[in-house]
Order: C-alpha cells, then structure tokens, then sequence
C-alpha cells in the first residue's frame, strides 16, 4: 500500500528533495527492461527534478557494490559488478575420455621431454594439430619447457607435476619402459577394440557413462 | 433471535418494492446466496443482527414476483426458495419435539453464518485487490541476467591410455599383430592358390619343399608355417585327383606329381 | 572476466568476508525478476558463504531506498518501493481483469487454504466454474495442494509463491484482516446442520473434476 508518509511529489513548483530523486532514479533504473537516458529519466520524474545530479549520487552509492551504475552509450542501467560474473554462472561438469591423437601426444611428450612439435610429429608419424597441444596445455598436464638450442631455436614440451600427480607417478622417468609395456601384455594383443589390455580402459569409460546418465 | 411479532404483510408490501428494482438484473447475481447478501442490505442492520424470517420472506416475495413477470429463475434459486418456506415454517410453527433434525433456529443461525462469511470474503477480496501489486504498483527487475550453464568438459585419460598410446606408436609395425603374422604364415588357401599355378608343369615327381615360395626358408617360423601350408594344399589337391602324393619311407622326402587323367 | 585482485574465494574452509558475500547476494538478486530461496543462493554462492546473514545486513541497507529487499515466502526479491509505483507507467502491465468470481474465489482460496473446491462452493454459493479455477492457476497464484484426508480425498487447492509475491505478501498470515476473521469465526468451516450426506457426495464430484484438471 502506498506510503502516505512520504512527500508527495506532485507539486509543479518544488522539486522533490535530493534523497528522493535518486530514490526515484534508483526505482527506474531497476525496474525499466532498457537502459535510460537522461531525457527518459527527466520526463519520466517529477517536474524541477535533477536526474544527472541524482545519478551522480546513486552511482557513487554503488561504487563497489554487487551491482554498478554504469553507462551504456548515452544511457545508464544497473549492471552486476564484473567480479561477480561468476555467480550467474552454473557450471557442470562433464568428463571426457581424452582423444587418441591427444593421448598419443602426450605419450610422447612424457616418454621424451622435452621434445619439440617436429619430433612428436616425427614419431607419431602424423602432424600435430595446434588444437591437441592446446588442450594439453590447457588440461594442465604439458607445458613449454626450454628452447632447443638448434637452428630456429624450436620450443619444447615437457609434462607438469599436474600430470604427474593425476597419473600417479614420482616423476616422468617411472613410466614404464617398451620392455615392460611388453612382458605386461600391452604390447602383444590390441586385435581389435574390445579385447585384451584394453578392457580396463574400456571399463573406465563405461564409468563415465554411467556418470553422465545419473546426472 | 426472530421477531415473531413481525407482521408478515408489512415486510412483503415493502420488500416486493425492493424485489422489484432488484428483479431486473436478476442475471446480475451469482447464485441464490449473492441474492440473500444484497436483499439482507436493504435491513439496513449489522449482519449479526438480521432477521433471517424476515429475510426468507424477502427471498420469497422476489421468486413470487419473478413468477409473475414470467421471469425464468435458475433452478437453484427454486431450491433456495423450497428451503426458506420451509425454514420459515420452522421459525414460525412451535418446535415439534417428535420431530427430527436441527431446529429452525440451528438453521437460521447457519444461513446468518454463510451469509456473513460471504460478506467477509468479499470484503477481504476487495482489500486484497486494493493492495499494491507486482507489475502495477511495484516492480521487478526490468533488465535481468539469466543463470548461464556453462558445461566445463574436462578430460581424463589414465595411465593405462598412456602407456598403449605409447606403445601403440613406437610399435607401430609389431603393434599390428594379424597384420605382423601374416607375414610369417602361410595359409593352405594362399599354398593352394600358388600350387595350382605351379602343378601344370610338374609331370615328374618333385619335393613339395620346391614348391616353398622365396625367402620363407631362411625363417624358422615361415619355413615351417609354408610347409605346413603347402602340404595341406597338396592333400586338397590329391583328394580333388589333380596331383599324386607319395614318401618313399618316413621322414624321406614328399614328392608330388601332376596325375594325369584317365591313363 | 574476474578481478585477478580480488580473493579468490575457491577455498574449502574459508569463507569469502561477510562484505563480499552481500555483495554477492545483491547480484544474485538484481539479476532475477523471481525471488530466490536461500537455498539456491547457497548453492551459487562459494562454499561457506552464510547467504542467510548477508541478506539481514542487504536487508538493512536498502530499507527506505527506491529498491527494497523483500521476503516471499521463503525466498527473497528486490522489488521497487510501493510509493514510486507513478513513475513506473511504462512498465506497467496490463493484465486481465479478474472477473468477481475469480477475485472471490481467490480470496477464498487464500482465506481458507487448503480448501477444496467443494468448500469454495460452500462459501460463494454456488459451483464455481473450470474457467475460474483453470485461470487462477494459469496466473499462477494458485495451485493444487494435498489431497484432504475424507471420503473422496478431494484435492485442495493454495495459494503460491507468485500470489505472495504478486500483492507483497511475506506469507499467507500477513494477509489483510485475517487474524480478525479467524477471531469472528469466519474462518471455521461449519458445516451445515444436518447435512452430512450432502457433503461428502459433493467431495466426491470434485474428486473427479480435479482427477480431469491433473490429466
């Protein structure tokens, strides 16, 4: 119901005091679907009213508040402060098996570090996208290590201690050797998906499946 | 609570002047009970204090009336009408003691009741709608932010997936094991196939290990896989009566020969 | 986006200081045109935040300003001061006029709630038509409630959150007048002398009609 405390603001004469006017700014600001101008703002208040001066207040008012007064071409409009974006953010997460030709790259890199892009491309026999670097970079498990001091001075990668500690291991050197991949049996059967050494990888992203169904 | 000194022609020589104005818009009321509020208004008395006899007989006057302008009343207000006569002979007639049921008074008593807390719904609907209202007089948030859902894919790969990727690269060649054996064995198929080829030209007994194909002798595994295969086919072949087969003793040397028909 | 300068607040164990986390409410809540439960602000906010207090101090903050934090129900809103409601035409919506049997039966419904459409009928006198109910609850203001435990389970019908929201309601006992009706008795349901049968006959009808709504 409607405050009859407070002043009416009718009078063509006296112009609302100051506190009121940013009220009023303040109420359309908030409540209006498009950033207002000054002009709106002056034929929407009372007559003698000082939008300008009113937004000036209310601006300061909000200076490191969750929400700023901020100006959008000639018009102004209230804004969630820009480190708060996050909150209107729901992030789900969703995990995915990595890539062949990722997981390939990062082989190398591990088995070799620090290697440069040509010889990963030299083993894997194939070129290295920009994009499967990329999301190793990003995933945290390669990084840039030093330049080989050869002509062009080529850049190197080399695993992190992210990927050590998400693979488990102490350091890179643990991983095992040809011989050992061998006498484990993961060198002697891959015939076809679905068979063999593989069934523990394939179990792995059965889980994950399960995951994405239950969410 | 009723006066029953209350004169019934008085109350039906006024009332019918009101039922009168009010039978226009019949239409205009939602139900016999709506009716019963605005006749009770014209008591000009608190709600609580409303004589419910003289109410009834309002209610009566107005249908008697409707008749008579051949007005069609709605089947409810007909029932209302039944019920009120008979509640109104409840107030006026003595209680029978032999008879059954709530007294006329329990029955006016609830009628005042319903017709009160009508009032007080509608009253209370009217304060309810002079409230300030979201969208009238008061408002939302004009400009607003949806929750974005941002779906982080995040990617996982175990030690497992390393290690074959691995060795899938640096054995490329051995990593291909049908591929990989088939070039040490010899299938009785391929021997066949190559054997057929061959065996126009041997008229004469031969070792079937001339007939082994280049450089699988040097191998153990391929000599013995492409012997296998090639004596397999030169039984095939024996049984299909193209060739002849024979060993002179055990371990001696299998010679074969092309058989030459109908000698 | 974010301010590399400020907190980061990702830890486990400490909570970002209570200032922030207003900050962080008031963003949360000027970004929506619905109230918000604490629950879910809970659930957007970083681990550890108190949404429950930070909305006590925002509370505070904007008491008299041209916004105001506003509690409905169980969640919160900002909504424009009821006085300023002139400047705001523009934003004005035109909505349906209610007809009488809609506003009564609302208040009834509001009233008396959880009241069954029999009860509804009981008080206007007469039956009240699908039209009336199904509109009602396209508005959203009211809905179905629990089934009520006599012969016919009848289902019942309350008020919502949107109804709260919609006439400034912090709950259904803040509605006008109500503790003046439930003292005059006008709130009982007294059934009518001697009606038993009648009664239960009708709560079976509307049994069936609601079965037909809920398809």
């Amino acid at each position: 119901m409607s405050n009859d405390a407070k002043p009416k603001n009718d009078s063509l004469f006296e112009a609302p005091p100051m506190g009121e006017q940013e009220r009023m700014v303040e109420a359309i600001l908030f409540a209006t679907a498009d950033p207002v101008t000054v002009t709106e703002l002056t034929g929407r208040m009372p007559h003698g009213c000082d939008p300008a001066e009113a937004l000036a207040h209310l601006r300061k008012r909000y200076e490191g508040r969750g929400v700023n007064i901020v100006k959008i071409g000639d018009a102004w409009a209230i804004r969630t402060a820009g480190d708060l974006g996050f909150l209107m953010q729901k992030e789900t997460v969703e995990t995915r098996k990595l890539s062949r030709a990722a997981i390939e790259t990062l082989a190398i890199v591990a088995y070799h570090q620090p290697v440069t892009r040509a010889e990963i491309e030299e083993i894997r026999g194939v070129s290295v996208s920009r994009g499967t670097v990329d999301q190793l970079i990003e995933l945290e498990w390669i990084r840039f290590g030093r330049r080989r001091m050869t002509p062009g001075r080529p850049v190197t990668f080399v695993v992190t201690q992210g990927f050590l500690d998400h693979f488990g291991l102490e350091n890179a050197r643990d991983l095992p050797g040809l011989k050992e991949l061998r006498s484990a049996g993961l060198l002697d059967s891959r015939p076809q998906p679905g068979a063999g050494a593989l069934g523990e990888a394939e179990d792995d992203e059965d889980d994950n499946q399960t995951e994405l169904f239950e969410d | 609570m009723q006066d029953d000194a209350f004169q019934e022609d008085t109350v039906s020589v006024s009332e019918r002047v009101a039922a009168e104005a009010l039978i226009v818009d019949v239409g205009a009321f939602e139900g016999p009970l709506d009716l019963l509020l605005t006749l009770s208004r014209t008591q000009k008395v608190d709600l609580r204090q409303i004589s419910i006899l003289a109410l009834a007989e309002q209610y009566l006057a107005f249908v008697e009336q409707a008749k008579r302008l051949r007005l069609e009343l709605a089947a409810d207000y007909l029932v209302m009408a039944a019920w009120l006569a008979f509640l109104k002979s409840r107030l006026l007639l003595p209680p029978d003691p032999t008879e059954e049921g709530p007294s006329g008074e329990e029955l006016a008593a609830h009628l005042a009741f319903q017709l009160e807390r009508l009032q007080a719904m509608r009253e209370a609907a009217a304060k309810l709608m002079a409230r300030d209202q979201l969208g009238r007089d008061f408002f939302a948030r004009g400009i607003t932010e949806d929750v974005q859902r941002v779906r982080r894919v995040t990617y996982t790969a175990t030690l497992l997936d390393l290690m074959q990727g691995y060795a899938r690269i640096r054995t490329r060649d051995d990593f291909r094991p049908f591929v990989m054996d088939r070039q040490h064995v010899m299938t009785m198929e391929q021997a066949l196939e190559r054997m057929r080829g061959l065996i126009g030209f041997a008229g004469d007994w031969t070792d079937i290990a001339s007939y082994l194909p280049d450089g699988w002798d040097a191998d153990p595994q391929r000599r013995r896989s492409t012997t296998a295969a090639t004596f397999a086919a030169s039984l095939e072949l024996a049984k299909e009566g193209k060739i002849e087969i024979r060993q002179g003793e055990m371990f001696a040397p299998i010679q074969i020969r092309k058989k030459v028909p109908d000698e």
